[in-house]
């Protein structure tokens, strides 16, 4: 089993998606007990992945090779490595909450609904781990369908303009990587990562290639300013959507700095350094300020969001500042530790809170802040479980929020007093935006009889809360197993990105 | 003595006049289909002017192949027009504008 | 020593505080409190037995991790403990205190629905207040930094249903985060130089870090840039000035709370911090005149505002700044043992006073201002003389406890000659006037005089919170408190009057600490001050000749003659100096500044950037403008199928001849 | 020596004629009663055809045949297949939908296959003259097709329109031919290939105008598509299904034998010609198939902007370019088939689904329906699992070969702009409310299956394109 291990993370959920869309919306009973079983499965398969999993190599492990188009040598592979490898197992691991908090409330075309999540889970387990980048690509773009769909069908009043948005502004960026893709296909004669990230380029080429990476990574964090067709997206997409937007989707950006634009164009990402990690700051800064004033719930954990993945990408790209700014590949690798662990804890935070936002959304049908007030009184349960999401989001140290900031913040000193300067003021902006939104919606007198009328969680939405609480606790308190995993590919990425690639 | 150019000339002559008659006459349909035979004519020349410079009879076998079409062509030509005028009660080149855009 | 006894210290209250925390509302409220307050008072055995083991045992000051948080790229950061005599001072103090007030919540809470998180909340806060103290390295420290912040968070918002208290905790966080902002930078600092995130590495560097410049602001000391770094994060913790906003509306928060976390302990933390890192600051003379000035100023002008104030808790509250201020100060110039030992005092008869306070706000039915006591002394003895014993110990009345520690500020800030020091002198000497005045004008106008409460009763009743003896009329006598609550005032009392006494001679002025504080030969002023000491008694004799004495004894009489002798005057000098009155009742204008100016920005930036940046220019011109005109421009282009033939015969022969033009003309 | 074996290789045309001959026979006789029974013979005849096909016609090298006025390969046969599966497909979808108009006569059968003959002559076209007669052939069919309907008004329009229009083009073609005959003396493109090979040569480029205008306006290439949206909107949906596939074939065949094979010598000219031709078209296609409200139309300018990447394939100029141009003509012949057939299975008697309005909710009154459309939607716009994607991703790879930076970015800026209409068709048939009032979709099961098996290749191409990528390659090598 363990040589079709991937495989089996990519079809089995997409197989049992179709399952579940051939039972269809009658005997729907059947159809959730499937598709939660599936993603249970999918998920039991992570065990051997993580057990199997050697944190000594950098090494692609768990490879799977078979022909595909061997006419344009690009192949079926497959593999992880510590970057990957982590985040399959938070897909694995989100899609489970999703399926069930969507349990009871999707009333509109269940069947659909589940099957739309299963089919995302396989996708996206196919983007982590395609070693090849046709393949990559292929599921890259095929994601979007599902996510257009779920976000068309049971989003909010703007669901369409929403949708259509996400759809062409994620579209338009890929289609450049495509193009950047083929051309280096037809200089290293494969799509196979591994030889795009041998191949050597002139800075022109590296220029155009990062250009097109930028676009399409950029706008999958996303990063400003091409970030504005997330707060839509998660206004409007039903629970589910916004946890796996949020969880899983946006990490894919940042897998891709690290996959591609780090290793593949390492010169051009030299060059450009500076703009990526400004692209940052200001996204850090500005986006900061913007979800200061939102009067939306999920607008303002959106807007949360691409601030905290500012601090993703700034860690990525903190690499070329240190080693210009001290000479040494030293410290450079924590940024790119502390970039992944903020996207595993990310993932594991924003979907949390996106959750909760989804329970009172189920009880009250508003996302208003204005609605709100003093939820603590009819719903302490839940109140407890969003104010510790709400302080990990503030990057509390004890929680997974904290890791990652701390670890960016750490090695960003070394490239530059300002980057640590202004990375910090993450933590004065998130504990402003989030704990208001806390005061205002958690804390205070029943604020009127809808709120009066809340009941608080019920069995499901303690379980899914609970695990992810018991999650971000831990990965908080003892994060070693994680870097531990990351450790060798994180090196591995550093030299590659500290080499020139520039033929001479 | 009458040379090459002057048949290739005559020829573009004629295929001017052929297309300048599409584009310019906004009256009748059957303008139109007269035009059409006067480009297929200008084509003709050519060939019978080069068959003739290179002495072989290609290009005059060709010409036939394409009278004949030319017929069937008209005739094609004509049925749409009956067609058209059963159902406009009009053979007028202004009135076929009800698709556009 | 025995690393699992270590860490049992901690992890008693922990997990007391988690089942507490969880599992309340089914063992009920008697166990909570039974099972916290066995935590506590293991955690304050344990402590206690350690400090015996490193003072009097004789055993070695330990240092080693407990595990190993992560390691990212080759750097090691642990979890681990560094105990030497200053932390194990610290250690007793917390659970000593915490354990006080444990108990006394008993009493204080019994009728409040949130009894059992309550007990959780301090118990969690008893352990996030260890791990600080405990911490071996920077990331513990900053892990308890942050909790200890959590903590008071949820405590300050506790009755949740008070507007007033969500907002007090919003700002607290906040104001601490930006403490901590500096705090963290001040980390990243020491990170970049010394490549490890432990105690030992980081000051075995400073020598080092002291000759480095580093280039912003035009080029700056290392050393004092994390040395400042590091003192800002101890600004908002220890809420000196201009970040001392929060702790007077922490006041929210119910009295216990104010006791332990916003007079004891947490505040202080700056201040312990500060001490651990003397081998940092010592080699930063900016850094520490920084320090000093900042120190005096939050003690001098925090002070005043003690005096126009007529809720007992934030008279109390503002003492609170004046003394974290003096500390402070102390530490600014270089006396850092005084600064501890003033810390330990503080703690004792802080604590002490606000649980006083508490115990009179229950007597009076959760009334907290003054103007509606007066003539207390007589319905609650106990409350009345512990808190006179406290008041006392707060002016340094000679024989008491804060005597000793706050006469050794004042001495050690005159005998430096650090940049400021001189300013910083006037402003601690003059704070002793300032603050016996609003100290004895708080036990006058509560315990003495006549008995105001009885014409009050009419409006009685504001802002009740969770007290169960909720609406109700008449006059009710003031009566003390049960023991449980005075019991802590008794245990809290003794060391308010006896520490200092004895301990004076080895904490201040003999070598307790070691070598968990370093000082710089040239900076070390206590040991001047320790040349001419000749023990407690003498020492405690010889300030009846000394200016902050008299200083004292003129605020005495200031406050009994407008306080009781002649209430008159007061309103007199109220009208006479309202300009002066104005800016006190404004509090200096720092919260109208942080709300109207600060805030306000903050949410006018916000809004701007989001309608205008991304609204407007990103979305509205970039995005939907660039749809809007692919669309307008295939409608214009739709045009052009007129549906005429000739048209479309048209456009043929014009590509034609467009083509034709174009390849002849090249060709 | 010359016996009935040489002849096998042009087994399909000449099965082909003599089915017509069937047809017309069978119609007279038979098909008047039975009204429909011709069709189905049809189908059994078109079936049997390409059985034959590959019984017979299966060449493995190139075959030339009627002194060299006929060509037979391997290309020839693939073309020629897929000719008889698309017409015999097409005729399927437009059954029931003659018969609602009572148009289903056994003329309608024999002037399709008229066309498919012409088409399998413009494949195996080796000369001028054949290339000639093929256009004509297929020209004149459809033109009679469009105009079939004789109740219609506006479909004697676009018949009227596409007929002048299209004998200008014929005119142009003959002409520029007449010019070519001049150059070099002979009509056999093998002839010309090697007499023509000076590039840059007025007289070259003279006729090669002429040609290339012509050919484009076979393609549909702006800005000589005029006729193309009027024909698709203005004819029977039935027709323009068969307008917006079969033809296709035939007309790559055309660009292919005339300029990739005939003025191979001369191709820097005539692909040069043809990349502003491919610009515009892209652009002009896409933008204004936005602006739509008539599905009919909007698919009309669809094609147009495909027509514009399979152009750019051709301007490559490269065996490559051409491969990916066959897999683009194949891929989209196919999808069209799909999607037209849609806009056939969602009309009724006296009702025609053309409005794109007509597609809202489409998901609640026919799933399977919607399905299919949905696949075929995201497919045309390029997006992976579906085939659409392969398509497009052969052109970009064909201009990267040739290091046509600026192709790239428009031909990938293009696609995107192209996605939002295909989007608009699922957001009306999945996000919006049905209207009351819209019939039902015909339910007949066989039509339904072909449509579903069509669809679902869309999606098996998509994720295992290696066979017909690879054919598509091996047949142009």
């Amino acid at each position: 089993m363990h040589d079709h291990l991937l495989s089996l993370l990519i079809w089995l959920p997409i197989a049992a998606g179709i399952v579940v869309l051939l039972l269809g919306d009658r005997n729907i009973v059947a159809g959730r007990w499937f598709a939660l079983a599936a993603s249970l499965v999918t998920l039991a398969l992570c065990v051997p992945l993580v057990h199997g999993f050697s944190s000594h190599t950098a090494a692609m492990q768990f490879v799977e090779k078979a022909a595909w188009i061997p006419r344009f040598h690009a192949e079926y592979g497959l593999g992880v490595d510590g970057i990957s490898m982590p985040l399959v197992v938070l897909t694995a691991f989100m899609t489970v909450p999703v399926i069930i908090a969507g349990w009871q409330v999707i009333t509109q075309r269940p069947a659909q609904y589940f099957a739309a999540f299963l089919i995302m889970e396989g996708l996206m387990n196919g983007v982590f781990s395609a070693t090849d980048a046709l393949l990559f690509y292929f599921f890259w773009e095929a994601m979007l369908i599902p996510m257009f769909l779920i976000i068309g069908i049971w989003g909010g009043p703007r669901r369409v303009y929403a949708t259509i948005k996400f759809f062409l502004y994620t579209f338009l960026g890929s289609v450049f990587m495509l193009a950047a893709l083929i051309y280096m296909y037809l200089k290293a004669g494969s799509y196979s990562i591994a030889a795009f990230q041998a191949l050597p380029l002139t800075l022109i080429e590296q220029r155009w290639i990062f250009a097109a990476f930028l676009l399409a990574f950029a706008v999958k964090v996303p990063m400003w300013p091409v970030h504005t067709w997330l707060p839509d997206a998660h206004v409007e997409a039903p629970t589910g959507g916004s946890v796996i937007l949020a969880a899983i989707m946006l990490k894919m950006g940042g897998y891709g700095f690290l996959r591609f634009s780090l290793p593949i164009v390492p010169d051009a990402c030299r060059e450009l350094d500076g703009l990526m990690i400004t692209l940052s700051l200001i996204a850090i800064v500005y986006i900061g300020f913007v979800a200061l004033v939102q009067q939306d719930m999920k607008k303002l954990i959106a807007y949360s969001s691409i601030a905290h993945m500012g601090i993703v990408t700034l860690g990525a790209f903190l690499v070329y500042a240190i080693v210009a700014s001290s000479g040494t590949t030293l410290d450079a690798g924590m940024g790119l530790d502390g970039a992944m662990v903020q996207m595993v804890s990310h993932g594991l935070i924003s979907g949390a809170l996106f959750l909760c936002v989804g329970v009172l959304y189920d009880r009250m049908h508003s996302r208003q802040i204005a609605d709100y007030g003093g939820v603590v009184n009819t719903m302490p349960i839940f109140a407890g479980f969003m104010v510790l999401f709400a302080l990990a989001n503030t990057g509390l140290p004890g929680t997974s929020g904290f890791v990652g900031e701390f670890l960016v913040i750490l090695a960003s000193f070394k490239a530059s007093f300002w980057y640590s300067a202004l990375a910090a003021l993450t933590l004065i902006l998130a504990a402003g935006y989030t704990l208001w939104l806390v005061k205002r919606v958690v804390f205070g007198p029943v604020a009127n009889d809808h709120v009066a009328k809340l009941t608080d969680l019920n069995g499901r939405e303690f379980l899914i809360l609970g695990v992810l609480a018991v999650a971000v606790l831990l990965l908080g308190v003892w994060p070693e197993p994680l870097l531990k995993v990351m450790e060798p590919s994180i090196q591995h990425l550093v030299a590659q990105a500290a080499a020139t690639k520039i033929p001479v | 003595m009458i040379t090459l150019a002057d048949l290739l000339t005559l020829s573009g002559i004629l295929f001017a006049l052929a297309v300048a008659g599409i584009f310019l006459n906004r009256k009748n349909v059957i303008l139109l289909l007269m035009c059409v035979e006067l480009l297929l004519l200008a084509a003709n020349f050519n060939f019978i002017a080069f068959s003739r410079m290179f002495g072989d009879l290609t290009g005059q076998v060709f010409v036939f192949f394409v009278l004949t079409v030319a017929a069937a062509e008209s005739a094609i030509g004509l049925a749409i027009l009956v067609v058209l005028f059963r159902e406009r009660r009009s053979i007028s080149v202004e009135d076929l504008n009800t698709l556009k855009g | 020593m025995n690393p699992h006894l270590l860490i049992a210290i901690p992890l008693a209250p922990l997990i007391a505080a988690v089942i507490a925390g969880l599992f309340g509302k089914y063992i009920g409220r008697a166990a909570s409190h039974t099972l916290t307050i066995a935590g506590v008072a293991i955690a304050c055995g344990l402590s206690l037995y350690v400090l015996k083991q490193l003072y009097w045992g004789g055993a070695s000051s330990f240092n080693g991790p407990v595990y190993t948080w992560l390691v990212s790229d080759g750097v090691h950061i642990q979890v681990g403990f560094l105990i030497d005599r200053l932390t194990v001072l610290m250690m007793s103090v917390v659970t000593f205190v915490s354990l006080c007030v444990h108990v006394y919540t008993i009493g204080y809470m019994s009728d409040d629905p949130g009894y059992t998180r309550f007990f959780s909340y301090i118990s969690l806060f008893t352990f996030s207040m260890l791990m600080l103290v405990m911490a071996n390295n920077f990331m513990q420290l900053f892990f308890g930094w942050e909790a200890v912040g959590m903590v008071s968070y949820l405590l300050i918002g506790f009755w949740y249903t008070r507007p007033s208290a969500i907002f007090a905790n919003l700002k607290a966080f906040v104001v601490n985060r930006v403490g901590d902002f500096g705090f963290v930078i001040g980390i990243a600092a020491l990170f970049s130089f010394t490549h490890s995130l432990s105690y030992t590495t980081a000051f075995a560097a400073a020598p080092h870090l002291a000759q480095l410049q580093l280039p912003v602001f035009g080029g700056v000391n290392a050393l004092t840039l994390i040395c400042v770094c590091l003192f800002i994060g101890a600004m908002g913790k220890s809420a000196q000035v201009p970040l001392h906003v929060w702790l007077p509306d922490s006041m929210e928060g119910p009295t216990p709370i104010s006791a332990l976390i916003h007079a004891a302990t947490m505040v202080t933390a700056g201040i312990f911090m500060v001490a651990r890192m003397s081998p940092l600051f010592e080699y930063s003379s900016a850094a520490l005149s920084f320090v000093l000035v900042i120190g005096a100023t939050t003690a001098f002008f925090m002070g005043i505002l003690g005096v126009i104030n007529n809720d007992i808790k934030r008279v109390i509250a503002y003492s609170t700044l004046s003394q974290l201020g003096y500390m402070t100060a102390a530490l600014g110039a270089s006396a850092y043992n005084a600064a501890i030992f003033h810390l330990m005092t503080h703690a004792f008869f802080k604590a002490l006073l606000f649980l006083a306070a508490g115990s009179v706000i229950i007597g009076m039915h959760h009334e907290q201002d003054m103007r509606k006591m007066g003539g207390l002394g007589k319905y609650m003895p106990i409350t009345a003389v512990t808190c006179w014993i406290g008041g006392l110990a707060l002016v340094a009345a000679p024989f008491f406890s804060g005597f000793y520690s706050k006469d050794a500020i004042i001495e050690a800030i005159g005998l430096s000659h650090r940049w400021g020091s001189t300013y910083a002198y006037w402003c601690v000497l003059l704070g002793a006037f300032i603050t016996s005045l609003y100290t004895f004008r708080l036990l006058f106008m509560t315990f003495h005089g006549e008995e105001r409460f009885r014409k009050v009763h009419a409006e009685h009743g504001h802002d009740h919170g969770h007290d169960a003896h909720g609406e109700h009329g008449g006059v009710h006598e003031p009566h003390e408190s049960p023991w449980v609550v005075t019991v802590p005032l008794v245990a809290l009392a003794i060391p308010s009057l006896l520490i200092g006494y004895f301990t004076v001679g080895k904490v201040l002025y003999g070598n307790y600490f070691g070598g968990a504080i370093k000082v710089l030969p040239a900076n070390d002023v206590v040991a001047r001050l320790a040349a001419d000491y000749h023990g407690p008694l003498a020492l405690a004799l010889h300030s009846f000749v000394t200016a902050p004495f008299w200083l004292a004894v003129a605020g005495f009489v200031t406050a009994w003659v407008f306080v009781l002798k002649r209430p008159d005057l007061a309103d007199a000098a109220a009208v006479k100096f309202a300009w002066l009155k104005r800016i006190l009742d404004q509090k200096y204008y720092f919260d109208w500044f942080n709300e109207q100016v600060i805030a306000r920005f903050s949410r006018g930036l916000g809004v701007g950037l989001w309608k205008a940046g991304d609204q407007g220019i990103i979305d509205g011109a970039m995005v939907n403008g660039t749809a809007a005109t692919v669309g307008w421009f295939g409608g214009v282009v739709r045009r052009v199928q007129s549906g005429y033939l000739y048209s479309y015969a048209f456009w043929i022969v014009i590509g034609l001849a467009a083509l034709l033009g174009w390849f002849l003309v090249h060709a | 020596m010359m016996n009935l074996h040489t002849f096998a290789a042009a087994l399909p045309e000449m099965y082909l004629a003599a089915a017509i001959c069937v047809v017309l026979l069978f119609e007279a006789f038979v098909g008047e009663r039975r009204p429909g029974s011709t069709g189905t013979l049809t189908l059994l005849l078109l079936v049997i055809g390409a059985g034959l096909t590959v019984q017979f016609a299966d060449v493995t090298q190139r075959v030339v045949l009627f002194d060299g006025s006929y060509v037979a390969d391997p290309l020839a046969y693939v073309l020629k297949l897929a000719g008889f599966l698309t017409v015999a497909v097409g005729l399927l979808y437009s059954r029931t939908y003659l018969q609602n108009r009572d148009i289903l006569k056994g003329e309608y059968y024999a002037l399709s296959l008229s066309a498919l003959l012409g088409i399998f002559v413009l494949i195996s076209a080796n000369s001028l003259l054949t290339v000639y007669l093929g256009v004509e052939l297929l020209a004149l069919s459809v033109y009679a097709m469009v105009a079939f309907d004789r109740e219609s008004g506006v479909a004697a329009e676009a018949a009227m329109k596409y007929f002048v229009l299209g004998s200008i083009a014929s005119g142009m073609l003959l002409y520029g031919m007449s010019i070519v005959y001049g150059l070099t003396g002979t009509l056999s493109l093998d002839g010309i290939a090697v007499a023509l090979s000076a590039p840059h040569n007025l007289g070259v480029i003279l006729g090669l105008t002429f040609i290339v205008v012509a050919v484009a306006f076979k393609l549909g290439a702006v800005p000589f598509h005029m006729w193309l949206p009027d024909v698709y909107d203005g004819a029977p949906t039935s027709v323009t299904l068969f307008v917006g596939t079969a033809p296709k074939i035939g007309y790559f065949a055309l660009a292919l034998r005339l300029l990739a094979h005939g003025l191979a010598g001369v191709t820097v000219d005539w692909a040069a010609m043809l990349v502003p031709l491919a610009v515009l078209t892209l652009i002009v296609g896409n933008l204004v198939a936005i602006a739509q409200t008539n599905i009919k139309r909007m698919l009309a300018y669809s094609t147009i902007a495909h027509v514009g990447f399979i152009v750019l394939g051709f301007a490559s100029g490269t065996a490559d370019g051409y491969s990916a141009a066959l897999y683009y003509t194949l891929v989209y012949v196919l999808m069209a088939l799909g999607f037209f057939g849609v806009v056939i299975l969602a009309s009724r008697k006296g009702f025609e689904a053309d409005q794109l309005e007509h597609y809202k909710g489409l998901y609640r009154r026919d799933p399977l329906l919607a399905l299919a459309m949905a696949m075929l939607m995201f497919s045309t716009a390029g997006v992976p699992p579906f085939v659409g994607f392969w398509a497009k991703l052969r052109i970009i790879q064909a201009l990267w070969e040739t290091q046509h930076l600026w192709l790239v970015v428009i031909a990938v800026l293009m696609s995107v702009v192209g996605a939002f209409y295909y989007l608009r068709v699922v957001k009306l048939m999945y996000f919006d409310e049905a209207p009351e009032s819209l019939p039902d979709t015909v339910r007949s099961f066989g039509v339904r299956l072909a449509l579903g098996i069509n669809a679902a290749a869309v999606l098996v191409l998509g994720i295992l394109p290696a066979p017909l990528l690879d054919l598509c390659a091996r047949v142009l090598h």
